[in-house]
């Protein structure tokens, strides 16, 4: 209930004489509009030629589209742990895990799809990471002809860590495999190949 | 020379035609309609007369027929209006029930 | 005229009558096609009957059949189309129709006030109503005429007896004194000064009349359609202030 | 050959298809002009993909409206749907005949106008042609089968109805000031200067009619700020709602067509057609080539001006409300016009028509006499306010609704 203190008439602001002759006030705003016609034909405006011309990014931590880290032996970094799976808000991860090739860890993603038309882009993937495979680069510009082709697999993923890893390097790997096989660069020589994915 | 008959045939053909769909017609717009056919034929038939008589009069009258449409139609449309309005319907025979 | 010349009309007449009967909206069988069929016969019927025996062979008036014919044939769908927007329509077809006839006939300000009043500002109004007054699907009074057979006997014994006689037109009665006349001038001012002089001295007071009649008639036409009801009682009177409020339902 | 072509017959024939060609051409780039324009104003680029600076970009708006689909919805009326965008298109091309270009041209021994018809009614001619234009509004509108489109047809046929009578008046001072209604014979008549260097055009006579003329100009070309049949937020694209591909452009085309059959109309009738002021042509200057060619752009030069004015307005003002647009052609517009009519027929009867000081002073208290009544009319009570209480309450706190202690 809102009592009757707090219930305040209002009145819409009387226009003034001149104000309602409408003439004086066109006069204003086209001397307005003169100005702003005048400002960009003679100087420059503040137009970015976008496919041609780009602009750096404002913020460090933009989110665009992801990537499957490698390690340092090329093999893909995760681990198949399901967590950023689980953590994913909209649920757009979908990942099959195999047993790992490789001694220093027990699984690996045989399979890993990533929808990215249904993806959010908050990050939480990122975040779940225990082995920081997963993360976002600062592509913004993905684009595709069908749906089917924007749900990315493993290999397109991997592919775009090659592609910008240039421009953003792999974090410090918290852990790689597991705690008792030692740190990666310790770890025992890979199965030939190095890289079954 | 071209004379007058032809366009008074004419007229007389419009006037007829506007006067069959006054008779027939019931929906009151197309009713009002009609009755301006019928002067296009009398605007035509005063034109042919100025035509052939050589000076304006008829001309002139043919203006002031003009007005004459123009009031009807004022007026005619006002009808239509205001019938749509208490009847929701456009049929002429709606105003019958108005008869004492 | 001469009396074949008449008798042949009436004959043409007699045909688009019929055309005519079977074109109006009926309850029953369809019988438009027929009806369009025999009318457009009639149509050319007239077009020989007015070439061959009226204006004589030979006389070239291609415009005069082209406008008149259109004027017919529109005017026939006007009072026989089911759809009072389609009638609208084909009547703006007779007024340019009749516009081309008027210019034929040297009469260019006619006209011109012609196509400016009855195109530009009355079937306007007349497809104005009709978009108000809106109808969904077609109303059995626009499928039904009324007494189609009699009246297109009255109509076109009408349009026969008035025809019938058109050849016998009075001698011209053009006089040296008004010598403002409407045939072509080309180097003249035309006939536009020549009707505004007429109507400003000869008939002045016939303008004033028209005149009065136009402010008559829109003061008939506000009276007629003013709403009955005074527009305060269509909302809810104001609830007084300590009120206003108070429908408010707590969350 | 020769001498069909040097008669009038001949140059006006020719003279059809080149007027029809530039205007085709020139509203094509009307659109692309409307579009720059709009983009300078808003601090943008504007087209400028396609060619350089994107000159070729009605080229290509063209090449896309012919290639689209060309959907006919199934619950329209179709052949009045198809009649509409064709008299649209129609009408606003026709009314182009009787605008003179540029006086008139010595070819051999003829001397003929530059001009395709020159009736007597000339002036007349081009209003009715004008009051057709509400066709192709009302039937595409009504043939569309569409709520919104039918609002925006009735929208249409009222305010059309409306500026046609302010419209109609401000067009008859000129007529009773000039006493002819043929356009080049107007053009001629506003050819002298007053004191050697003012051009005698009529804009010096009777500029409040020229206002309300251009005022009306934009009601008739659905220009904002009187755009209410389109009102692309409120109604979608009113009229046009349902139209596509080539049937679209010639609602667009006609659009343009029709603000450059007003500009050339306003020029002709205020700012002297093809006058150029400050050049004494000398006689046998006067009808050469060269003279003819610089008439021809000094029109045309005009006609862009009033086509750069209504753009400018258009991305400077908002839309009218519906009633207000009623409101201001029934209670501002009719009555200062009439006003204006009798100042003509008053100058007309004491023979002062042609005196600048009396027609400017006639304009002037007709103004102050509009201002006045303006400014001292009420304010309309719109909606619920007129159930609120004139006066507010003493301890008025700053919010609607501010939460309760």
């Amino acid at each position: 209930m809102i009592p009757d203190e707090d219930i305040i008439q209002l009145e819409a602001p009387q226009l003034s004489s001149p104000e309602r002759l409408y003439l004086p006030q066109i006069v204003d705003g086209m001397r307005v509009t003169l100005a702003h016609l005048g400002k960009s034909l003679f100087k420059e405006t503040m137009t970015v030629q976008y496919p041609e011309e780009k602009r750096d990014l404002r913020v460090e931590n933009y989110r665009g589209v992801h990537r499957l880290n490698r390690d340092e032996k090329d093999r893909v970094a995760c681990v198949a742990c399901f967590m950023c799976a689980t953590a994913c808000p909209v649920h757009c991860i979908h990942i099959e895990g195999g047993e790992s090739p490789w001694e220093d860890r027990e699984k690996y993603p045989v399979k890993f799809d990533l929808d990215e038309l249904r993806c959010i882009y908050c990050g939480m993937c990122e975040e779940a990471c225990p082995v920081d495979a997963i993360e976002l680069t600062h592509t913004y510009d993905l684009v595709g002809r069908s749906r089917e082709e924007m749900i990315l697999g493993k290999e397109e993923l991997l592919a775009i860590y090659d592609a910008t890893k240039a421009e953003k390097p792999r974090k410090n790997p918290r852990i790689t495999g597991y705690p008792g096989t030692g740190n990666p660069s310790a770890a025992g020589p890979s199965l030939a190949g190095g890289n079954p994915s | 020379m071209f004379g007058a008959t032809e366009y008074l045939v004419l007229g007389s053909i419009l006037f007829a035609l506007g006067l069959v769909g006054f008779l027939t017609r019931r929906n009151l717009i197309v009713i009002f309609l009609s009755t301006e056919v019928m002067f296009q034929g009398v605007v035509i038939n005063a034109v042919a007369f100025a035509r052939h008589h050589e000076h304006l009069e008829g001309q002139s009258f043919a203006l002031f027929l003009l007005v004459i449409a123009a009031v009807e139609a004022g007026l005619a449309l006002g009808m239509v209006v205001m019938l749509y309005r208490r009847k929701g319907t456009l049929d002429a025979e709606a105003w019958s029930l108005m008869r004492g | 005229m001469t009396s074949a010349a008449a008798y042949m009309l009436y004959l043409v007449f007699a045909l688009g009558g019929v055309g005519l009967y079977l074109l109006l909206p009926k309850a029953g069988v369809r019988q438009t096609f027929a009806g369009a069929i025999i009318g457009l016969l009639a149509v050319v019927g007239l077009i020989l009957v007015l070439a061959t025996q009226i204006i004589g062979p030979g006389s070239s008036a291609g415009f005069f059949y082209l406008f008149a014919v259109v004027a017919v044939l529109a005017a026939a769908r006007v009072i026989t189309h089911p759809k009072p927007v389609y009638s609208a329509v084909y009547f703006v077809l007779v007024v340019v129709a009749v516009t081309a006839l008027l210019v034929l006939m040297n009469a260019e300000f006619l006209a011109v006030a012609l196509l400016i009043i009855y195109a530009g500002a009355i079937l306007v109004t007349y497809l104005f109503v009709i978009m108000l007054a809106q109808q969904s699907g077609s109303p059995v009074y626009d499928r039904r005429s009324r007494e189609p057979f009699w009246a297109v006997l009255a109509g076109f014994v009408l349009m026969a007896a008035v025809a019938g006689r058109a050849g016998d037109l009075p001698p011209s009665v053009a006089d040296a004194s008004e010598s403002a006349t409407a045939t072509a001038q080309s180097d003249q001012p035309g006939n536009t000064s020549a009707i505004g002089a007429i109507i400003m001295t000869k008939h002045i007071v016939a303008l004033e009349v028209a005149g009065v009649l136009l402010l008559i008639s829109m003061i008939g036409a506000l009276a007629m359609v003013r709403k009955e009801l005074p527009v305060e009682t269509l909302e809810p009177p104001p609830k007084p202030l300590g009120q206003i409020g108070r429908e408010v339902q707590p969350f | 050959m020769i001498e069909f072509l040097t008669s009038q017959l001949g140059v006006s024939i020719i003279l059809t298809v080149c007027v029809l060609g530039a205007l085709l051409g020139a509203v094509a780039y009307c659109i692309y002009f409307e579009r720059k324009i709009s983009a300078w104003i808003q601090d943008r680029f504007g087209p400028n993909r396609v060619g350089p600076r994107g000159l070729l970009q009605p080229i290509a708006d063209g090449a896309k409206f012919l290639l689209k689909e060309d959907v006919i919805p199934g619950h329209v009326d179709k052949p009045l749907f198809v009649l509409a965008p064709a008299s649209i298109f129609l009408v606003a091309f026709i009314g182009f005949a009787a605008i003179p270009w540029g006086g008139q041209l010595q070819l051999g021994d003829n001397l003929v106008n530059i001009q395709v018809a020159n009736p007597d009614i000339g002036l007349l001619y081009i209003l009715g042609v004008a009051s057709m234009g509400v066709y192709g509004i009302v039937l595409g509108g009504w043939a569309s089968n569409n709520k919104y489109s039918i609002y925006g047809a009735i929208r249409a046929t009222a305010s059309m109805l409306s500026y046609e009578i302010p419209m109609g008046l401000c067009i008859l001072v000129i007529v009773l000031t000039m006493g002819t209604l043929r356009l080049e014979q107007i053009t001629v008549l506003q050819t002298g200067s007053w004191l050697g260097f003012i051009p005698q055009w009529n804009i010096f006579l009777h500029p409040l009619a020229f206002i309300i003329l251009f005022i009306t100009a934009l009601a008739e070309a659905n220009r904002t700020p009187f755009d209410m049949p389109e009102a692309e937020q409120e109604l979608v694209g009113g009229y046009h709602t349902e139209y596509s591909a080539l049937k679209f452009g010639m609602f667009f085309l006609g659009e343009y067509a029709h603000m450059i059959t007003a500009s050339a109309l306003m020029a002709v009738l205020f700012f002297g057609g093809w006058h150029l002021p400050w050049i004494p042509w000398t006689q046998a200057d006067a009808h050469q080539w060269y003279a003819v060619l610089a008439k021809i752009l000094v029109i045309s030069g005009k006609i862009a001006g009033f086509i750069f004015l209504m753009m400018w307005l258009r991305w400077t003002l908002p839309r009218f409300r519906f009633d207000r647009l009623l409101w201001l052609a029934w209670q501002r517009l009719i009555p200062a016009t009439l006003g204006l009519f009798v100042l003509a027929v008053i100058l007309v009867y004491t023979g002062n028509h042609q005196s600048p000081l009396w027609a400017l002073g006639g304009n002037a208290v007709i103004l102050v006499i509009m201002l006045a009544s303006g400014a001292m009319a009420r304010r309309e009570v719109t909606g619920r306010q007129g159930n609120l209480p004139r006066t507010l309450p003493a301890d008025t706190r700053g919010f609607v609704g501010s939460p309760s202690s």
